[in-house]
């Protein structure tokens, strides 16, 4: 069992203007489950990349059974059994999903050196049913629902033979059911000695599943210390370098006027919801399994997905045929799950992002019909202080800012209007715990100060500790509308299914 | 009134780059004797010079009665559609083709296979180096060129004072282009004229403008612009607006409606005039005539005269340039 | 590439009504088919010699360079790129090739076939060179595809005018023509072959090798197929240098018929390639592309304007509809591609 | 929009060296002031006439027909777009324009003004009619751009050449040419002032106003825009429709210089425009580029030419160098780009 798979010493990796990783040592030992915890941007995602093959070696050393070696691509790691499944996708979207299964590693007829697809067809269903993920393999990818594509994902890791498995937050877009079925091939990996890599940032998965944790900060090795053993609190210190008391913060509860209510909602994928609503000074969950529709209701509400049929009442008004812009200027704010898909212009600076929606409005908007470039830095700068943005981050490129800060971007542009209804989906996604816990308290803020919000999210605890009530939803309906008394993670569960 | 008899003349052995010339009067068909189908295939039909070919290949067929298609290709980049499109005519029953070639050489093989299907070929405006053609209506640039540069030359012979010509042939690569270049140098050897290196160019009119104003820039000795009818409508305005009317002048080697408009004001000195209608016109009857096995002047091709003011008046317009109100047609029923 | 099953497969266990077949349809081969139904239907009533063996023969004969160009210009395409020198890589693998043939022809006036073999290699190898510049500076200096071949296009025509000081070589042996440019074997036009020969092992490459695979993965996403273990940088080489080859044996067909090496051919080539693809229902952003529709899109287009020519209809009629049909093809080719893969 | 900043600040609060200053350009221009001075200086050394008032006078009004017509395209690329048709928007603005001018004045022989006045607008009718295609096919249907504006372009063109019969409309009013194809205001020549009219108000809706802020916002991520209740079709429209107006100011301006209405205007547009923005730091994919960076990039083309013909460079090189210098300008561009937004 202590037998050292894989051993790294001293590696560093800079990219320009940034030191991604700083001295980094690191050992895997054979059936073992090794996470690897950190902020946003602490090298995790840098270092996976190099063991695997992705980016090549800074300096330092890397031993694999006391080899040492230097891998050229991904497919060379691949030779040497590294597979992993990598926090960007790495699946093809046109192609299928069987194609996709074997991509790059495609089996050839030894005379011609042509394809063999029926081995290759054969194969790729083996591979899904082995795992139990229940995908139509002739599939185009790019009609796969997110989590499909992360369940694909995870099966072309495990397409051949492999001494390391490598998952960099292969749950973020899983919900409980997939993950479970991860869990469990995670596990009978282990018992046949494979080692594994895994990094995440939910602190209930590592107690779960790791045998040990290396906290890696600002691409420095922290500490390795055993998971059975260490407390939460010592973790988040360990990561953040200061202690944070408390994740979850207490949100009073101040219910008031309705003001958002949503009656016979249709469309969509088989949407199907006779009746929402969210009160001012709320936080009202919404939970489920992956692809219940749950950011869809809303979605539609919002006016971004097609409607059916339904009643969007805002404020007791009537919205005819809801609009992004129009919901906008009647005070609702949404926050989309896939921050760089649909949330930020990359290219664009942090100030830039903040103010998008802000630009046809007082103060920035000029009656003259002009923009004053000056209130825009002010407002702009109070966001930032206030979303803990450091103010070098204002001019700079928002692709060039880490994941978690590039979330708070998002909750400030939903600061520079004065907004009724704030709907947040799936705002923690990929967001390390320190940073979090700041959104966290900027949503107790919000609530507090008489906003109604509605949390839609895959992650169970958060809805467990923000939300006053919650919405469960399946395949499309409300199966079950619980108040805080009883939001318990077994009466959410129950409904899931 | 009728064009014809016209002063002509034929090249003999014809086909032959030097061959002698020999004036003729120029008389068609009165009328052909069946209703034949030709094919009429351009380089373009993008500016007033093959409009005038038009012009004339679409009156004569009228006149002569026979029906015919005209086709273009869309410029001289698109030899490979020019092929096609004549391909394509004869397959929908053109008995005779008319081509005016965007490529000296790149038919020779399309006019080999015409010839094996017994479908007289004639070769109009351009020129064509094949021996496989039935009949040329044509003068060369290589001609006009020259004329161009003799007109100048006359003016400045050896031993007078040194004059700066900057010289515009038009894009580089294309047939008539080179063919002009090389009229233009050789007349103008032996006088006085000092022609700078020829300065290629698109002929639109954005390009040319700015290559004859970097022109002047780069050498104000320049006394004369020469070039093609573009070159000359663009520098009208140019001379204007710098104040170099008294010292500047413009020719042009080929006529457009235009340039024939600038030498009515004075602002162009001179043109050659090729007389494309004309040569349209002979292309035609030589067809015809080849269709009906009359005998035909195999090479033959309208008399040059370089117009300028004096002369001006004693040319018919009809002749040399197409008429203000005419569009093209690309079909004659 | 597995053909693409849409999700909401029509259930026609039990009736395979009409439109479900015309959706089946719609949605495998795209538009092209109805067009062409509609195109030749129109051109039959409007010319009677439309329809005839002999026209149908020109037609194919004619479509062999706009094919075999555009095939190249898939490969570009798929691969999440572009290339517009095609047109100058057309001409300099004529003029290379024409120089070297009258060059050699002065040496060896004998071995004719030597000449032209040798001619072909050169007018090849000047093609393949134009392709891994540009192959190399997209896939090793990053610049963009559009910029990369927009500015090989201009070099090259600059290099291919030098050549030949602008004007046509000619004096090519007669051999060339008579067998590539206006050969006849079993029947069949020799250019026609060649293009057949050609679509062959490009269906094989693209369909049933590990190389096509990888095409379509690296233009479907670059940085997924990096991380699966493709070696990007050198499939988007070889693409570009195929896409030349394929482009260079275009432009010794058309020398062979031209019987001439001329800096001025394919003058319109990349952007009627691009036409013909795009009609073919490949995708401009990389990844999406099928041989027979791009086939077919440079046959219709080939179709079209032999189509209008028989029917006389006026070049400036003509240049307008091409333009329309481009559209509505695209417009269609949205619709489906929404339904395929909810872009 | 405010510039960005790179990540690495260069901690030069201390001592700021030579390099660190020429690194600052670099991020915040780009290649483009080196390659200028570069050209500046070459030229200089190779012909005594470049550096002369009258020369630098004569090449920027050279340039205004390309500077206007870049604007427009950065725009179209801003968007996330493209404008092949810009060429095709000139032609026709000037025939229409050309045209109507010329009835007109038939009617009104006396009322030169109202004829001059009234022929620009409808010129810029027709230029807006384009654009409002444009924009439509890429807003409402959809259709990639870069295939609605080729398929315009050709549609365009066509009907120019069938307005015109393919012969330039002449017999223009001549007030037009000596007003705004020759006539100096204040010493500076009319085009140049009517260029520096409008750069002024495309800076002030640039960067002043909330559509321009939208417009870079949909271009750079169109979804973003849509969720931040930008109406991201008639942004796009309005791009598309303000693309084709300036470029048939430029088509006016044009129509005024060369005294005629002429569908051939405008052919090499489209790529010169493209090379322009791309060399002046505008991404293909959008959201990205700065007005200032543009002009000079158009600038810089024509700085090239006007030096190569000064300096009596062949045709044939010149066409070289111009497609060398657009390559090293985008490789140099990828690297700032990098080290800006790590795209
Ligand atoms: N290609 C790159 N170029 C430049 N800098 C990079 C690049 N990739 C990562 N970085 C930087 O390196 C640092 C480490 O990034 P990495 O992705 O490894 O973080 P991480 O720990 O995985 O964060 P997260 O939890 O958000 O996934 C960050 O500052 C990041 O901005
Ligand atoms: N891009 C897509 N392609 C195909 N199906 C999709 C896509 N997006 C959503 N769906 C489907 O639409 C339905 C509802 O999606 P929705 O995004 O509302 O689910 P969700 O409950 O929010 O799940 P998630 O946790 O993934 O956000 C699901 O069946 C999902 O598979
Ligand atoms: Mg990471
Ligand atoms: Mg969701």
């Amino acid at each position: 069992m202590s037998d050292v798979l894989l051993s790294i010493e001293g590696l560093s990796k800079k990219f320009p203007g940034v030191r991604a990783l700083d001295g980094v040592d690191f050992e895997l030992l054979a059936g073992e489950v090794h996470a690897i915890f950190g902020e946003n941007g602490a090298g995790k995602s840098t270092l996976i990349s190099i063991i695997a093959g992705a980016q090549p070696q800074g300096s330092g050393i890397i031993r694999m059974h006391g080899e040492e070696l230097r891998f050229s691509s991904v497919a060379d790691a691949r030779r040497h059994g590294i597979s992993a499944v990598f926090q960007e996708f790495s699946l093809a979207p046109h192609l299928t999903v069987e194609e996709n299964l074997c991509l790059g590693e495609e089996r050839l007829h030894q005379r011609f050196g042509l394809l063999q697809l029926s081995a290759m067809s054969r194969h790729a269903s083996a591979l899904l049913q082995r795992l139990n993920f229940d995908i139509d393999p002739q599939r185009v990818v790019a009609t796969l629902s997110r989590a499909e594509q992360q369940m694909v994902e995870i099966a072309k890791a495990l397409r051949a033979k492999l001494s390391v498995l490598i998952l960099d937050e292969p749950t973020a877009s899983l919900t409980e059911r997939e993950s479970e079925q991860l869990f469990a091939t995670v596990r009978s990996l282990k018992q046949q000695g494979v080692g594994i890599i895994y990094i995440t940032h939910r602190i209930q998965e590592i107690k779960r599943l790791a045998d040990r944790v290396t906290v890696l900060r600002d691409g420095k090795h922290i500490g390795v210390v055993d998971a059975a053993t260490t407390t939460e609190a010592k973790l988040i210190e360990m990561m953040a370098g200061r202690t944070v008391e408390k994740i979850y913060p207490s949100i009073a509860a101040n219910p008031g006027r309705t003001i958002l209510e949503l009656s016979q909602m249709r469309g969509g994928v088989g949407i199907d919801v006779d009746h929402f609503v969210a009160r001012e000074g709320e936080v009202v969950g919404v939970a489920g399994l992956v692809g219940c529709g749950k950011s869809e209701l809303l979605r539609m509400a919002f006016g971004i997905e097609p409607m059916k049929s339904g009643v969007v009442k805002l404020d007791g008004q009537t919205i005819k045929k809801p609009t992004p812009r129009r919901m906008l200027d009647a005070g609702v704010f949404y926050l989309p799950p896939d921050r760089r898909e649909e949330g930020l212009m990359l290219s664009a600076s942090t100030a830039d992002n903040i103010s998008l929606n802000a630009l046809t409005q007082q103060p920035i908007h000029f009656r003259s019909g002009f923009l004053s470039l000056s209130a825009e830095r002010t407002v702009t700068r109070d966001i930032g202080r206030r979303v803990d943005i450091h103010p070098s981050n204002m001019p700079r490129a928002t692709a060039l800012l880490s994941g978690g800060n590039q979330q708070k971007v998002l909750f400030g542009r939903g600061l520079t209007r004065s907004i009724k209804l704030y709907i947040f989906d799936e705002p923690t996604v990929g967001v390390d715990v320190g940073t979090r816990s700041a959104i966290y308290y900027l949503i107790k803020e919000l609530c507090e100060k008489g906003a109604a919000v509605i949390l839609i999210s895959s992650d169970l605890p958060e809805i467990l500790h923000l939300s006053h009530r919650a919405y469960v939803m399946r395949s499309g309906r409300i199966a079950a509308e619980i108040d805080r008394s009883c939001l318990t993670e077994a009466a959410v569960l129950q409904h899931f299914f | 009134a009728n064009w014809y008899p016209y002063a002509a003349e034929q090249t003999e052995p014809a086909f032959s780059d030097t061959g002698v010339k020999k004036p003729i009067d120029y008389s068609p068909l009165p009328k052909a004797s069946k209703k034949w189908k030709l094919c009429v295939s351009f380089p373009h039909m993008k500016d007033a010079y093959w409009l005038g070919v038009d012009y004339g290949v679409v009156e004569e067929a009228k006149r002569l009665g026979v029906s015919a298609q005209v086709l273009e290709a869309g410029g001289y980049t698109n030899l490979n559609k020019q092929i096609s499109q004549i391909e394509d005519c004869v397959a929908g029953g053109g008995q005779a083709v008319v081509i005016g070639g965007i490529s000296a050489d790149g038919l020779v093989n399309l006019v080999k296979s015409l010839k094996a299907k017994n479908i007289p070929t004639v070769d109009v405006i351009n020129g064509i180096n094949s021996p496989d053609l039935t009949a040329k209506s044509l003068v060369s640039f290589y001609t006009m060129g020259q004329e161009a540069g003799a007109y100048l030359a006359k003016k400045h012979p050896a031993g007078s004072a040194k004059a700066v010509v900057a010289w515009f042939p038009g894009p580089a690569g294309a047939g008539w282009v080179e063919a002009a270049n090389k009229g233009f140098a050789e007349a103008v050897k032996g006088s006085s004229l000092e022609v700078m290196a020829p300065i290629y160019g698109d002929t639109g009119k954005e390009v040319q403008a700015k290559l004859v104003e970097d022109a002047l820039q780069s050498n104000p000795a320049i006394r004369y612009i020469a070039g093609t009818a573009v070159t000359a409508e663009v520098s009208q305005g140019i001379v204007r607006a710098r104040n170099l009317k008294d010292k500047v002048q413009v020719i042009s080697f080929y006529l457009t409606p235009d340039v024939y408009a600038g030498i009515e004001k004075g602002t162009i000195m001179a043109s050659p005039a090729d007389a494309m209608v004309i040569q349209g016109r002979i292309a035609i009857d030589q067809a015809v005539r080849a269709l009906e096995g009359k005998d035909l002047i195999k090479h033959v091709g309208p008399k040059i005269v370089t117009i300028d003011k004096a002369n001006l008046k004693q040319i018919r317009r009809d002749d040399v340039l197409p008429p203000a109100s005419f569009k093209p047609l690309f079909e004659v029923k | 590439m597995s053909s693409i099953v849409p999700e909401n497969n029509p259930s026609s266990a039990h009736k395979s009504s009409a439109r479900d077949w015309i959706m089946k349809i719609f949605l495998h081969w795209g538009v092209m088919p109805f067009l062409l139904v509609i195109a030749v239907v129109t051109f039959s009533l409007m010319s009677s010699r439309f329809l005839t063996t002999d026209n149908l023969i020109n037609l194919f004969r004619q479509s062999v360079y706009l094919v075999l160009v555009s095939l190249g210009q898939m490969l570009a395409l798929i691969s999440g790129g572009f290339d517009l020198s095609v047109g100058t890589i057309v001409a300099v693998s004529s003029v290379v090739s024409a120089l070297t043939m009258g060059a050699l022809a002065l040496s060896f006036p004998d071995a004719i076939w030597l000449v032209i073999t040798l001619g072909c290699l050169a007018g090849l190898g000047a093609a393949m060179l134009i392709g891994m510049v540009n192959g190399a500076g997209v896939a090793v200096f990053g610049v963009s595809p559009f910029i990369m071949t927009l500015g090989m296009q201009s070099i090259g025509f600059g290099i291919a005018l030098f050549l030949t000081a602008g004007v046509p070589v000619s004096n090519l042996p007669d051999t060339l023509g008579d067998v590539f440019g206006f050969g006849v074997l079993l029947g069949v036009p020799v250019p026609i072959l060649m293009m057949l020969l050609i679509l062959a092992l490009m269906f094989v490459l693209l369909n049933y090798s590990a190389w096509g695979r990888h095409l379509y993965a690296v233009g479907s996403n670059p940085k997924a197929a990096l991380l699966s273990g493709i070696r990007v940088k050198p499939v988007l080489i070889s693409a570009y240098v195929l896409c030349a080859l394929i482009a260079g044996v275009s432009g010794l067909l058309l020398t062979a018929r031209t019987a001439s090496g001329d800096a001025n051919l394919g003058g319109s080539m990349a952007l009627e390639s691009i036409a013909a693809c795009v009609i073919g229902g490949v995708s401009l952003r990389g990844g999406i592309g099928r041989l027979e529709n791009v086939v077919l899109g440079a046959i219709f287009i080939g179709l079209v304007q032999n189509g209008m020519n028989l029917a006389q209809i006026g070049s400036y009629l003509q240049i307008v509809v091409l333009g329309v049909l481009l559209i509505i093809a695209v417009v269609f080719d949205r619709i489906r591609q929404k339904r395929l893969y909810r872009l």
